[in-house]
Protein backbone atom coordinates (compact mmCIF):
# COMPACT_ATOMS: atom_id res chain seq x y z
CA UNK A 1 0.00 0.00 0.00
CA UNK A 2 1.43 3.47 -0.82
CA UNK A 3 0.31 6.04 1.34
CA UNK A 4 1.51 9.96 1.78
CA UNK A 5 3.49 10.82 4.95
CA UNK A 6 2.91 14.38 6.11
CA UNK A 7 5.05 15.55 9.27
CA UNK A 8 4.16 19.04 11.56
CA UNK A 9 6.36 21.20 14.17
CA UNK A 10 8.94 19.34 15.88
CA UNK A 11 8.23 15.69 14.34
CA UNK A 12 8.97 17.77 10.68
CA UNK A 13 11.95 18.77 11.88
CA UNK A 14 13.23 16.22 13.86
CA UNK A 15 12.62 14.28 10.33
CA UNK A 16 14.00 16.93 8.40
CA UNK A 17 10.99 17.38 6.04
CA UNK A 18 7.17 17.81 5.88
CA UNK A 19 6.17 14.82 3.87
CA UNK A 20 6.93 11.66 1.47
CA UNK A 21 4.79 8.76 0.02
CA UNK A 22 5.89 5.06 0.76
CA UNK A 23 5.18 1.74 0.00
CA UNK A 24 4.21 0.00 3.15
CA UNK A 25 4.45 -3.45 3.85
CA UNK A 26 1.68 -5.53 4.07
CA UNK A 27 1.87 -6.08 8.17
CA UNK A 28 1.84 -2.45 8.60
CA UNK A 29 -2.57 -2.32 9.87
CA UNK A 30 -2.20 0.06 12.94
CA UNK A 31 -1.41 3.70 13.51
CA UNK A 32 0.67 2.12 16.67
CA UNK A 33 2.70 0.01 13.87
CA UNK A 34 3.77 2.54 11.35
CA UNK A 35 4.86 4.68 14.02
CA UNK A 36 6.94 1.58 15.12
CA UNK A 37 8.17 0.50 11.76
CA UNK A 38 8.86 4.26 11.24
CA UNK A 39 10.80 4.64 14.39
CA UNK A 40 13.35 1.82 12.76
CA UNK A 41 14.20 3.29 9.36
CA UNK A 42 17.06 5.83 10.64
CA UNK A 43 17.73 8.30 13.57
CA UNK A 44 16.17 11.01 12.29
CA UNK A 45 12.54 8.80 12.54
CA UNK A 46 13.94 7.67 15.81
CA UNK A 47 14.38 10.80 17.18
CA UNK A 48 11.32 11.89 16.29
CA UNK A 49 9.04 9.27 17.49
CA UNK A 50 11.19 8.76 20.57
CA UNK A 51 7.82 9.66 22.74
CA UNK A 52 5.50 7.47 20.27
CA UNK A 53 2.88 7.60 22.85
CA UNK A 54 2.79 11.36 23.00
CA UNK A 55 2.52 11.94 19.12
CA UNK A 56 -0.76 12.83 17.45
CA UNK A 57 -1.85 11.10 14.14
CA UNK A 58 -4.58 12.00 12.24
CA UNK A 59 -5.75 9.34 8.80
CA UNK A 60 -7.14 11.97 5.85
CA UNK A 61 -7.28 14.71 8.13
CA UNK A 62 -8.92 13.39 10.95
CA UNK A 63 -7.32 12.67 14.75
CA UNK A 64 -6.73 9.14 14.69
CA UNK A 65 -5.73 7.08 17.90
CA UNK A 66 -3.21 5.07 17.58
CA UNK A 67 -4.96 1.90 17.31
CA UNK A 68 -6.95 3.09 14.00
CA UNK A 69 -6.64 0.85 11.46
CA UNK A 70 -4.59 2.35 8.39
CA UNK A 71 -6.74 0.31 5.70
CA UNK A 72 -7.46 2.68 2.62
CA UNK A 73 -5.44 5.39 4.07
CA UNK A 74 -4.33 7.98 1.93
CA UNK A 75 -3.01 10.79 3.90
CA UNK A 76 -2.03 10.55 7.27
CA UNK A 77 0.00 12.38 9.35
CA UNK A 78 2.27 12.59 12.69
CA UNK A 79 2.45 15.81 15.14
CA UNK A 80 3.01 16.77 18.59
CA UNK A 81 0.23 17.91 20.93
CA UNK A 82 -1.33 20.94 18.55
CA UNK A 83 -0.65 24.64 21.00
CA UNK A 84 -3.13 27.06 19.07
CA UNK A 85 -5.61 29.59 20.14
CA UNK B 1 -22.92 27.90 9.67
CA UNK B 2 -19.42 29.57 11.33
CA UNK B 3 -17.95 31.92 9.16
CA UNK B 4 -14.05 30.24 9.36
CA UNK B 5 -10.97 31.89 8.17
CA UNK B 6 -7.29 30.65 8.44
CA UNK B 7 -5.35 33.59 7.47
CA UNK B 8 -1.42 35.66 7.14
CA UNK B 9 -2.90 38.59 8.29
CA UNK B 10 -4.25 40.63 11.01
CA UNK B 11 -7.98 40.60 11.59
CA UNK B 12 -10.58 43.61 12.69
CA UNK B 13 -12.61 42.11 15.73
CA UNK B 14 -14.92 45.22 15.42
CA UNK B 15 -15.42 44.73 11.82
CA UNK B 16 -16.29 40.77 12.30
CA UNK B 17 -18.55 41.84 15.29
CA UNK B 18 -20.49 44.21 12.85
CA UNK B 19 -20.87 41.72 9.93
CA UNK B 20 -22.26 39.43 12.51
CA UNK B 21 -24.59 41.89 13.68
CA UNK B 22 -25.61 44.30 11.20
CA UNK B 23 -29.22 44.88 10.10
CA UNK B 24 -30.14 42.28 13.04
CA UNK B 25 -32.17 42.95 15.92
CA UNK B 26 -31.93 39.28 17.39
CA UNK B 27 -28.97 39.24 18.95
CA UNK B 28 -29.10 40.50 22.65
CA UNK B 29 -25.33 39.13 23.33
CA UNK B 30 -22.00 39.18 21.46
CA UNK B 31 -19.13 37.15 23.48
CA UNK B 32 -16.05 38.42 21.43
CA UNK B 33 -12.38 36.41 22.13
CA UNK B 34 -9.12 37.79 21.35
CA UNK B 35 -5.99 35.56 22.10
CA UNK B 36 -2.59 37.69 21.80
CA UNK B 37 0.98 36.79 21.87
CA UNK B 38 2.22 37.26 25.44
CA UNK B 39 6.00 37.93 26.22
CA UNK B 40 6.36 38.06 30.11
CA UNK B 41 10.11 37.57 29.73
CA UNK B 42 10.96 40.25 26.81
CA UNK B 43 12.80 37.81 25.15
CA UNK B 44 10.45 37.11 22.39
CA UNK B 45 10.60 38.21 18.70
CA UNK B 46 7.59 36.30 17.66
CA UNK B 47 5.80 33.09 17.68
CA UNK B 48 5.44 31.10 14.77
CA UNK B 49 2.31 29.74 13.87
CA UNK B 50 2.35 26.44 11.81
CA UNK B 51 -0.83 24.27 10.64
CA UNK B 52 -2.23 21.57 8.88
CA UNK B 53 -3.72 23.06 5.80
CA UNK B 54 -7.13 21.44 5.33
CA UNK B 55 -7.37 19.48 8.36
CA UNK B 56 -6.83 22.88 9.87
CA UNK B 57 -10.28 24.50 8.68
CA UNK B 58 -11.89 20.87 8.71
CA UNK B 59 -11.30 20.76 12.47
CA UNK B 60 -12.26 24.29 13.17
CA UNK B 61 -15.54 23.54 11.51
CA UNK B 62 -16.28 20.55 13.42
CA UNK B 63 -15.64 22.27 16.89
CA UNK B 64 -18.06 25.16 15.91
CA UNK B 65 -20.81 22.77 14.16
CA UNK B 66 -20.55 21.29 17.76
CA UNK B 67 -20.92 24.76 19.44
CA UNK B 68 -23.91 25.35 17.05
CA UNK B 69 -25.14 22.22 17.98
CA UNK B 70 -25.01 23.04 21.32
CA UNK B 71 -26.16 26.34 22.40
CA UNK B 72 -28.21 28.83 20.19
CA UNK B 73 -26.18 30.95 18.24
CA UNK B 74 -26.88 33.38 15.98
CA UNK B 75 -23.58 33.75 14.84
CA UNK B 76 -19.79 32.31 14.89
CA UNK B 77 -16.91 33.46 13.30
CA UNK B 78 -13.88 32.13 13.77
CA UNK B 79 -10.33 33.57 12.65
CA UNK B 80 -6.85 32.27 13.42
CA UNK B 81 -3.62 33.58 11.95
CA UNK B 82 -0.89 31.17 10.74
CA UNK B 83 3.15 32.76 10.26
CA UNK B 84 5.09 35.37 12.12
CA UNK B 85 3.21 37.49 14.99
CA UNK B 86 4.51 39.35 17.37
CA UNK B 87 4.27 40.21 21.25
CA UNK B 88 0.73 42.30 21.43
CA UNK B 89 -0.13 41.46 18.04
CA UNK B 90 -3.30 39.16 17.67
CA UNK B 91 -3.83 35.53 16.85
CA UNK B 92 -6.96 34.37 17.02
CA UNK B 93 -10.44 35.72 17.34
CA UNK B 94 -13.58 33.86 18.07
CA UNK B 95 -17.17 36.13 18.33
CA UNK B 96 -20.55 34.10 19.75
CA UNK B 97 -23.85 35.78 19.20
CA UNK B 98 -26.75 34.76 20.73
CA UNK B 99 -30.04 36.03 22.19
CA UNK B 100 -28.76 35.58 25.53
CA UNK B 101 -25.91 35.98 27.58
CA UNK B 102 -25.28 32.84 28.28
CA UNK B 103 -25.52 30.71 25.15
CA UNK B 104 -22.99 33.08 23.50
CA UNK B 105 -20.52 32.89 27.00
CA UNK B 106 -20.26 29.28 26.55
CA UNK B 107 -20.07 28.80 22.65
CA UNK B 108 -17.08 30.77 22.70
CA UNK B 109 -15.96 29.08 25.74
CA UNK B 110 -15.98 25.77 23.82
CA UNK B 111 -14.78 26.75 20.67
CA UNK B 112 -11.68 28.14 22.07
CA UNK B 113 -11.22 25.49 24.46
CA UNK B 114 -11.42 22.70 21.77
CA UNK B 115 -9.53 25.20 19.01
CA UNK B 116 -6.49 24.93 21.68
CA UNK B 117 -6.49 21.11 21.80
CA UNK B 118 -7.72 20.01 18.91
CA UNK B 119 -7.04 22.04 15.89
CA UNK B 120 -3.63 21.56 13.78
CA UNK B 121 -1.75 24.19 14.93
CA UNK B 122 1.55 24.85 16.66
CA UNK B 123 4.17 27.42 18.08
CA UNK B 124 7.61 27.63 17.67
CA UNK B 125 9.67 30.68 19.68
CA UNK B 126 11.88 32.92 17.65
CA UNK B 127 13.88 34.81 20.15
CA UNK B 128 15.28 38.64 20.27
CA UNK B 129 19.02 37.25 20.31
CA UNK B 130 18.34 36.05 17.16
CA UNK B 131 18.09 31.86 17.75
CA UNK B 132 15.11 29.86 17.12
CA UNK B 133 13.60 29.05 20.43
CA UNK B 134 11.55 26.05 21.49
CA UNK B 135 7.97 24.74 20.23
CA UNK B 136 5.60 25.78 22.97
CA UNK B 137 4.51 22.58 24.89
CA UNK B 138 0.72 21.49 25.03
CA UNK B 139 -0.45 22.35 28.75
CA UNK B 140 -1.72 19.80 30.73
CA UNK B 141 -4.71 22.25 32.15
CA UNK B 142 -5.72 22.80 28.26
CA UNK B 143 -6.30 19.01 27.71
CA UNK B 144 -7.99 18.86 31.53
CA UNK B 145 -10.23 21.97 30.90
CA UNK B 146 -12.15 20.04 27.90
CA UNK B 147 -13.81 17.44 30.48
CA UNK B 148 -15.74 20.27 31.61
CA UNK B 149 -18.22 20.34 28.25
CA UNK C 1 -9.13 48.79 39.38
CA UNK C 2 -11.81 48.46 36.98
CA UNK C 3 -12.59 51.12 34.44
CA UNK C 4 -16.59 51.62 35.18
CA UNK C 5 -18.85 54.34 32.92
CA UNK C 6 -22.64 54.54 33.39
CA UNK C 7 -23.40 56.72 30.15
CA UNK C 8 -26.12 57.87 27.44
CA UNK C 9 -23.74 57.99 24.60
CA UNK C 10 -22.78 54.96 22.72
CA UNK C 11 -19.55 53.09 23.28
CA UNK C 12 -16.89 51.94 20.93
CA UNK C 13 -15.94 48.29 22.43
CA UNK C 14 -12.83 47.79 20.29
CA UNK C 15 -11.27 51.53 21.37
CA UNK C 16 -12.00 50.18 24.68
CA UNK C 17 -9.94 46.96 24.34
CA UNK C 18 -7.27 48.86 22.61
CA UNK C 19 -6.60 50.87 25.75
CA UNK C 20 -6.88 47.79 27.41
CA UNK C 21 -3.92 45.84 25.34
CA UNK C 22 -1.76 48.78 23.92
CA UNK C 23 1.67 48.73 24.68
CA UNK C 24 1.30 45.58 26.94
CA UNK C 25 2.85 42.47 25.86
CA UNK C 26 1.62 40.66 28.94
CA UNK C 27 -2.07 39.64 28.07
CA UNK C 28 -2.84 36.62 26.61
CA UNK C 29 -6.62 36.55 26.46
CA UNK C 30 -9.27 39.46 26.10
CA UNK C 31 -12.91 38.31 26.26
CA UNK C 32 -16.01 41.27 25.37
CA UNK C 33 -18.96 40.95 26.39
CA UNK C 34 -21.38 43.78 24.05
CA UNK C 35 -24.92 43.50 25.12
CA UNK C 36 -27.42 44.87 22.31
CA UNK C 37 -31.27 45.75 22.57
CA UNK C 38 -33.49 43.01 21.02
CA UNK C 39 -36.53 42.94 19.52
CA UNK C 40 -37.49 40.19 17.89
CA UNK C 41 -41.64 40.68 18.01
CA UNK C 42 -40.69 44.40 15.46
CA UNK C 43 -43.29 46.06 18.10
CA UNK C 44 -40.33 47.80 19.92
CA UNK C 45 -39.48 51.88 19.04
CA UNK C 46 -37.02 51.86 22.22
CA UNK C 47 -35.68 50.68 25.83
CA UNK C 48 -35.84 52.82 28.25
CA UNK C 49 -32.53 52.51 30.76
CA UNK C 50 -33.38 53.81 34.28
CA UNK C 51 -30.15 53.78 37.04
CA UNK C 52 -30.20 54.81 40.48
CA UNK C 53 -27.23 57.11 40.35
CA UNK C 54 -24.60 56.40 43.01
CA UNK C 55 -25.41 53.13 43.80
CA UNK C 56 -25.22 51.89 40.15
CA UNK C 57 -21.58 52.82 40.01
CA UNK C 58 -20.79 51.69 43.66
CA UNK C 59 -22.35 48.36 43.18
CA UNK C 60 -20.48 48.03 39.41
CA UNK C 61 -17.26 48.91 41.78
CA UNK C 62 -18.36 46.24 44.12
CA UNK C 63 -19.02 43.52 41.72
CA UNK C 64 -15.50 44.49 39.28
CA UNK C 65 -13.75 44.35 42.63
CA UNK C 66 -15.35 40.86 43.20
CA UNK C 67 -13.95 39.55 40.41
CA UNK C 68 -10.97 40.78 40.05
CA UNK C 69 -10.10 39.53 43.65
CA UNK C 70 -11.25 36.12 42.11
CA UNK C 71 -9.67 35.93 38.80
CA UNK C 72 -5.98 37.31 37.94
CA UNK C 73 -7.22 40.28 35.70
CA UNK C 74 -5.30 42.35 33.84
CA UNK C 75 -7.69 44.67 32.51
CA UNK C 76 -11.47 45.15 33.08
CA UNK C 77 -13.83 47.70 31.38
CA UNK C 78 -17.61 47.86 32.36
CA UNK C 79 -19.73 50.51 30.39
CA UNK C 80 -23.54 50.67 30.89
CA UNK C 81 -25.68 53.21 28.89
CA UNK C 82 -28.72 54.47 30.54
CA UNK C 83 -31.58 56.95 28.63
CA UNK C 84 -33.30 55.26 25.57
CA UNK C 85 -31.93 52.99 23.78
CA UNK C 86 -32.94 51.65 20.20
CA UNK C 87 -33.03 47.86 18.85
CA UNK C 88 -29.78 46.73 17.53
CA UNK C 89 -27.75 49.44 19.95
CA UNK C 90 -25.59 48.68 22.68
CA UNK C 91 -26.57 48.43 25.57
CA UNK C 92 -23.46 47.48 28.09
CA UNK C 93 -20.03 46.57 27.85
CA UNK C 94 -17.52 44.26 29.63
CA UNK C 95 -13.88 43.85 28.62
CA UNK C 96 -11.75 41.36 30.80
CA UNK C 97 -8.20 40.73 29.76
CA UNK C 98 -5.91 38.41 31.40
CA UNK C 99 -2.84 36.13 30.66
CA UNK C 100 -5.02 33.39 29.74
CA UNK C 101 -8.09 32.29 28.49
CA UNK C 102 -9.88 30.92 31.62
CA UNK C 103 -9.27 34.04 33.84
CA UNK C 104 -10.84 36.44 31.39
CA UNK C 105 -13.82 33.93 30.50
CA UNK C 106 -14.64 34.29 34.30
CA UNK C 107 -14.27 37.40 35.20
CA UNK C 108 -16.38 38.65 32.36
CA UNK C 109 -19.00 36.50 33.16
CA UNK C 110 -19.63 36.49 36.14
CA UNK C 111 -19.16 40.52 36.13
CA UNK C 112 -22.45 40.17 33.75
CA UNK C 113 -24.08 37.63 35.83
CA UNK C 114 -24.53 40.28 38.54
CA UNK C 115 -24.42 43.34 36.82
CA UNK C 116 -28.45 41.64 35.70
CA UNK C 117 -29.34 40.96 39.31
CA UNK C 118 -27.61 43.30 41.51
CA UNK C 119 -26.63 46.57 39.73
CA UNK C 120 -29.60 48.75 39.71
CA UNK C 121 -30.96 49.38 36.27
CA UNK C 122 -34.21 48.71 34.79
CA UNK C 123 -35.51 48.64 31.67
CA UNK C 124 -38.94 50.11 30.49
CA UNK C 125 -40.34 49.15 26.81
CA UNK C 126 -41.72 52.31 24.65
CA UNK C 127 -43.26 50.46 22.00
CA UNK C 128 -43.63 51.48 17.89
CA UNK C 129 -47.63 52.60 18.59
CA UNK C 130 -46.41 55.24 20.73
CA UNK C 131 -47.67 54.08 24.18
CA UNK C 132 -44.88 53.28 26.86
CA UNK C 133 -45.17 49.61 27.28
CA UNK C 134 -44.32 47.56 30.12
CA UNK C 135 -41.41 47.83 32.49
CA UNK C 136 -39.03 44.45 31.55
CA UNK C 137 -39.55 41.77 34.31
CA UNK C 138 -36.24 40.37 36.19
CA UNK C 139 -36.08 36.55 35.09
CA UNK C 140 -35.94 33.87 37.28
CA UNK C 141 -32.88 32.06 35.26
CA UNK C 142 -30.66 35.17 36.01
CA UNK C 143 -30.92 34.75 39.75
CA UNK C 144 -30.66 31.31 39.46
CA UNK C 145 -27.49 31.79 37.35
CA UNK C 146 -25.82 33.37 40.26
CA UNK C 147 -25.63 30.32 41.91
CA UNK C 148 -23.01 29.05 39.47
CA UNK C 149 -20.38 31.52 41.51
CA UNK D 1 -36.13 60.29 62.46
CA UNK D 2 -35.90 62.52 59.39
CA UNK D 3 -34.39 60.32 56.00
CA UNK D 4 -34.94 60.87 52.67
CA UNK D 5 -36.92 57.76 50.51
CA UNK D 6 -36.25 57.26 47.05
CA UNK D 7 -37.80 55.22 44.56
CA UNK D 8 -37.50 53.44 40.70
CA UNK D 9 -39.14 52.11 37.98
CA UNK D 10 -42.37 51.17 38.38
CA UNK D 11 -42.59 51.82 42.17
CA UNK D 12 -41.55 55.59 41.52
CA UNK D 13 -44.54 55.35 38.58
CA UNK D 14 -46.97 53.87 40.88
CA UNK D 15 -46.53 56.57 43.91
CA UNK D 16 -45.77 59.24 41.63
CA UNK D 17 -42.89 60.72 42.49
CA UNK D 18 -39.36 59.88 42.86
CA UNK D 19 -38.03 60.92 46.04
CA UNK D 20 -39.35 62.63 49.23
CA UNK D 21 -38.33 63.57 52.96
CA UNK D 22 -40.23 62.24 55.53
CA UNK D 23 -40.15 61.99 59.59
CA UNK D 24 -40.41 58.11 61.03
CA UNK D 25 -41.92 57.50 64.20
CA UNK D 26 -39.93 56.10 66.78
CA UNK D 27 -41.42 52.44 66.21
CA UNK D 28 -40.46 51.89 62.64
CA UNK D 29 -37.14 50.01 63.06
CA UNK D 30 -36.64 48.08 59.82
CA UNK D 31 -36.53 47.71 56.41
CA UNK D 32 -40.45 45.48 56.47
CA UNK D 33 -41.61 48.04 59.46
CA UNK D 34 -40.77 51.07 56.74
CA UNK D 35 -42.50 48.87 53.84
CA UNK D 36 -46.11 48.18 55.93
CA UNK D 37 -46.25 51.58 57.16
CA UNK D 38 -45.69 53.60 53.73
CA UNK D 39 -48.07 51.17 52.29
CA UNK D 40 -50.86 52.54 54.73
CA UNK D 41 -50.06 56.20 53.69
CA UNK D 42 -52.18 56.13 50.78
CA UNK D 43 -53.35 54.19 47.40
CA UNK D 44 -50.58 55.27 45.48
CA UNK D 45 -48.07 53.41 47.96
CA UNK D 46 -50.27 50.57 49.08
CA UNK D 47 -50.20 49.83 44.92
CA UNK D 48 -46.70 50.30 44.83
CA UNK D 49 -46.03 48.17 47.80
CA UNK D 50 -48.74 45.96 47.20
CA UNK D 51 -46.22 42.38 46.55
CA UNK D 52 -43.83 43.81 49.04
CA UNK D 53 -41.82 40.38 49.48
CA UNK D 54 -41.27 41.84 46.01
CA UNK D 55 -39.75 44.84 46.65
CA UNK D 56 -36.02 45.50 47.24
CA UNK D 57 -34.40 48.01 49.59
CA UNK D 58 -31.29 49.81 49.91
CA UNK D 59 -29.98 51.92 52.41
CA UNK D 60 -27.34 54.66 51.87
CA UNK D 61 -26.87 53.22 48.44
CA UNK D 62 -25.93 49.32 49.59
CA UNK D 63 -28.72 46.27 49.41
CA UNK D 64 -30.39 46.06 52.19
CA UNK D 65 -32.74 42.67 53.06
CA UNK D 66 -36.36 43.76 54.69
CA UNK D 67 -34.47 42.39 58.18
CA UNK D 68 -32.51 45.55 58.02
CA UNK D 69 -31.55 47.75 60.56
CA UNK D 70 -32.82 51.32 59.30
CA UNK D 71 -31.40 52.95 62.02
CA UNK D 72 -28.85 56.03 61.52
CA UNK D 73 -30.09 55.37 57.64
CA UNK D 74 -30.16 58.87 56.02
CA UNK D 75 -31.21 57.55 52.18
CA UNK D 76 -33.63 54.40 51.50
CA UNK D 77 -34.36 53.38 48.47
CA UNK D 78 -37.49 51.00 46.91
CA UNK D 79 -37.37 49.70 43.52
CA UNK D 80 -38.41 46.20 41.98
CA UNK D 81 -35.97 43.45 40.75
CA UNK D 82 -33.34 44.45 38.79
CA UNK D 83 -33.19 44.47 35.39
CA UNK D 84 -29.50 45.70 33.76
CA UNK D 85 -27.16 44.10 31.16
Amino acid sequence: MSVKLVYFAWVRERIGFGDETIDLPPEITTVADLLSWLARRGENYAYAFEKAAFIRAAIDKKHAPHTTLITGAREIAFFPPMTGG
Amino acid sequence: MAKIIIQTEDFDAAAEAAQITQNRHDIGALVSFVGLCRDESQTLSALELEHYPGMAEQEIARIAGEAEARWKTKGLTIIHRVGKIKPGEQIVLVIAASSHRGDAFNAADYVMDFLKSRAPFWKKQHLLDGTSGAWVDAKDTDEASLSRW
